[in-house]
Formats: C-alpha cells, structure tokens, sequence
C-alpha cells in the first residue's frame, strides 16, 4: 500500500526519509528523491496549483504501477501546493526494496510519471511578473523509457 | 445532461472562474469544448489551441475525442508541470 | 569536492540527507540511496573488514568519476565499517543535480562501482556460523551499463 | 626490493596473519603469488584458485599479470562486496 501525501504544509525531508527507512528496515535498499525550489532568475515565489480528488487519485495510481511493475516492499509519494519559497522541498518519492535495482528504478518511473501525469501547475513569480511553468517536452518523452 | 466543467491554471484565469455548470447534449469532450467556446469572448480565447490543452473525465485523464456520456466532472488544464 | 566518509559509527540517515538537501539547496534535484543489514535467514549480525587508505581513495575517485560525467552540484558516499546489525543502515550515496536524470543516474552509478570496486567485504553471523558474503556476478556485471 | 604484502577477509583468515613483509625480485603479481605460495601451506592455501582473489599495487586494483616494480603495498583479496 503506497503511502501518498498531498499537503499545503512543509515538510521535513529527512525526517520523512527517516522514517521511511525505519519502517521499511527490513528491505535492503532505500531510494529517494527530493525536489527543491531553483531561486535562480530572481525567482521570489512559486505557486502551485492542483486538483483535489484527481491529485491523490493519479499519485495512487503512479506508485500502485510501481509496485506492480517492481518487487517493492514500500512507495512513499508526497507534494506539496500552495505557496513556496526558493530552497524549499516541493516533493519527494521514496522506495524500498530487497534489491537497489528495483528501488532506483521504480523511485526514476514515479518522477517521470508524476511530472506529466500529476495535476499539479506551477507559477513563478518574480519583480518582473508572474508565469505559468511550462511543460518541457522532454518531460513527455521521458515516458517513453518505461 | 449536466456536468461540472473544472478549470485549472492559465484556463482558470483566462476565463475569469473555476468552474461552470453545463447541460449539454455534446456526445466527446471536443463537442463540448464548440458549446463552451460559445459562451463568450474568454470562454473563446481561452480554448483558442486545444494543442495547449488536457482533459480529464471523471479525474482520469482522456483524449480530447473521448465520449463524454454519463460524465460528471470535466476538467480542462494545460500540461501538468508537478514534480 | 564530494563529501566522503568511511566510519566505523553509526549515522543518522535522515540527518545526513537533510544536511546534503540544505547544503545543495541550490540544486533542484537529490537522490539519495541508503543500504540497510537485512536481518533475513536468521542473521545475528554482519561485520564490514576494509582497507584504510585505499578506501577512501577508491571512493573518492568513484564519486569524482559521478562528477566528471554528469552536472552534479554535489556527491557524498559514506560507508561504515566494523559491526553491525540487522536494521542498520550500512551505507549511503546522495546527489544533488539542477536536473533529476543527472542526480538518478549518478547516484545509481556509484552504487554500481561501490559495490564492486571499492574494498569492503562482509562477513555474516548466524548461530550456524560465519562465513564471507560470495561477490555477486550480477554485481560485476552491472559495470557494463555504464 | 623489499614490499609489504597485504591480506584481507578470507585470505586474511587462511594466511593466519594480515600481513608480510616480503624481500622479493618478483617482476609481476603473478610472480610474488608464486614465491608467496612457497612460503608455507598456509600461503598455498590462500592462493590456491587465483580466479577468486583480486590485487591492489600501491591501493589501485591491478591484474594479477601487472609489473610491480618500484612498488611498496601490495593487497590480495577477494571480490569486494560493499554496498
């Protein structure tokens, strides 16, 4: 049972990667990965915007293809919405498995799942205005690995 | 029937609210997409290229030719840039 | 510079990655991998021998070799060495990259070569005995991929 | 020359020591494995099936047929398996 969390709220990264590690200790390899908001370009704030409901419903699906497609004894997703600052942890994935393989892989699937799978939009705000991030098409093609 | 339309994002602020309640006989997503580009000059502009555009029925994504029948929730966004 | 560390003590997984995560805030990206003493087939407890000196220079060169290859802003690996026991963390990597496929590869690419290149061995203890875990070939072939 | 020759885990537990040092004209690796079998059963034990122990001249990995001239740490061991 994948572990999904969709919060407003920071979090601690490395305490929900302890945790995380400590729950799932008698697996031998834990993988993680944390995205963080880029300051660069004069950013001062970041936005995101989701869709309550399908959010937690397309996160669900993404880490239960995981856990179908590899041997994992756990799947933690968590993101955030709302407003961030640069340097802040916008989201994680995290996986547990008996071998690394599989953990790196299936935590590498969920990231590019949930990059253009996920309803999730960020917005940038900077002194020069606001924008909506774009999608980069090689989010789109990165599907094509799996 | 009558559906929930959803907008998200820059669909959202085009068209100046977050939802509209629809009745409506549209048999795909793209029929129903010609009744809303009918509403208004927003509406319009904000569905101008459909190519900038994804769909959801019922909160699982779908393609914009996908029938819309027994749909109660239709949401309409650009590409989605989580992560 | 990567951050290298080779300690007979116990770490606190969590805290390592958010210290990492802080430091390379920068960065949009880090992966982290933590390897964990499975307690499986009634182990009692596992014993790391090393080769100081060479260690640390095999995985400095590791880490260096993630550096030189990808755009990384950051690498760490620190491995223990001496006793342990099941549910412990053994050892970690982490990457911070601006992007996610630099920070994933990286990182599974130092554990490819940690596990077959850098001068650890380990031991095993049930109450049938001890006895030296067998290198795997799957290991060696893993080097391939790269 | 005069080298310290270094043995770890299982090779290590079969020679009953960590190390010897070894006054030697061996030209490669292969060459001080033989005079190190010489030394007494113990050693030839160790070293009985060369395709499970791996070398490293001065703390790099090398073949078992690289020169060793000139160098003054020499480690046979097994596969590593760290990680």
């Amino acid at each position: 049972m994948p572990d999904i969390r969709v919060q407003p709220d920071p979090f601690d990264y490395g305490q929900v990667c302890a945790a995380f590690a400590q729950a799932h200790c008698d697996n031998g390899a834990i993988v993680s990965f944390c995205g963080i908001v880029r300051g660069e370009n004069g950013l001062q704030a970041m936005e995101i915007e989701h869709y309550p409901g399908m959010t937690e419903r397309a996160l669900h699906r993404i880490a239960e293809q995981a856990m179908t497609r590899w041997t994992l004894g756990g799947a933690l997703i968590l993101h955030r919405h709302g407003p961030l600052t640069p340097g802040e942890p916008i989201m994680m994935v995290a996986t547990a498995a008996r071998h690394r393989a599989d953990a790196f892989a299936a935590a590498d699937f969920m990231m590019d799942y949930l990059k253009s799978r996920a309803p999730f939009w960020k917005k940038e705000r900077r002194a020069s205005g606001e924008r909506w991030v774009a999608a980069r098409d090689l989010d789109e093609q990165a599907l094509s690995r799996w | 029937m009558r559906v929930t339309v959803l907008y998200f994002a820059w669909l959202r602020e085009r068209i100046g609210h977050a939802q509209d309640q629809v009745e409506t006989d549209a048999a795909t997503v793209t029929e129903l997409v010609d009744q809303l580009r009918a509403r208004d000059d927003r509406h319009a502009l904000a569905f101008a290229d459909l190519t900038a555009i994804r769909v959801a029925i019922d909160q699982d994504l779908a393609d914009l030719d996908a029938p819309i029948t027994g749909a109660r929730e239709i949401a309409f966004f650009p590409p989605m840039t989580g992560g």
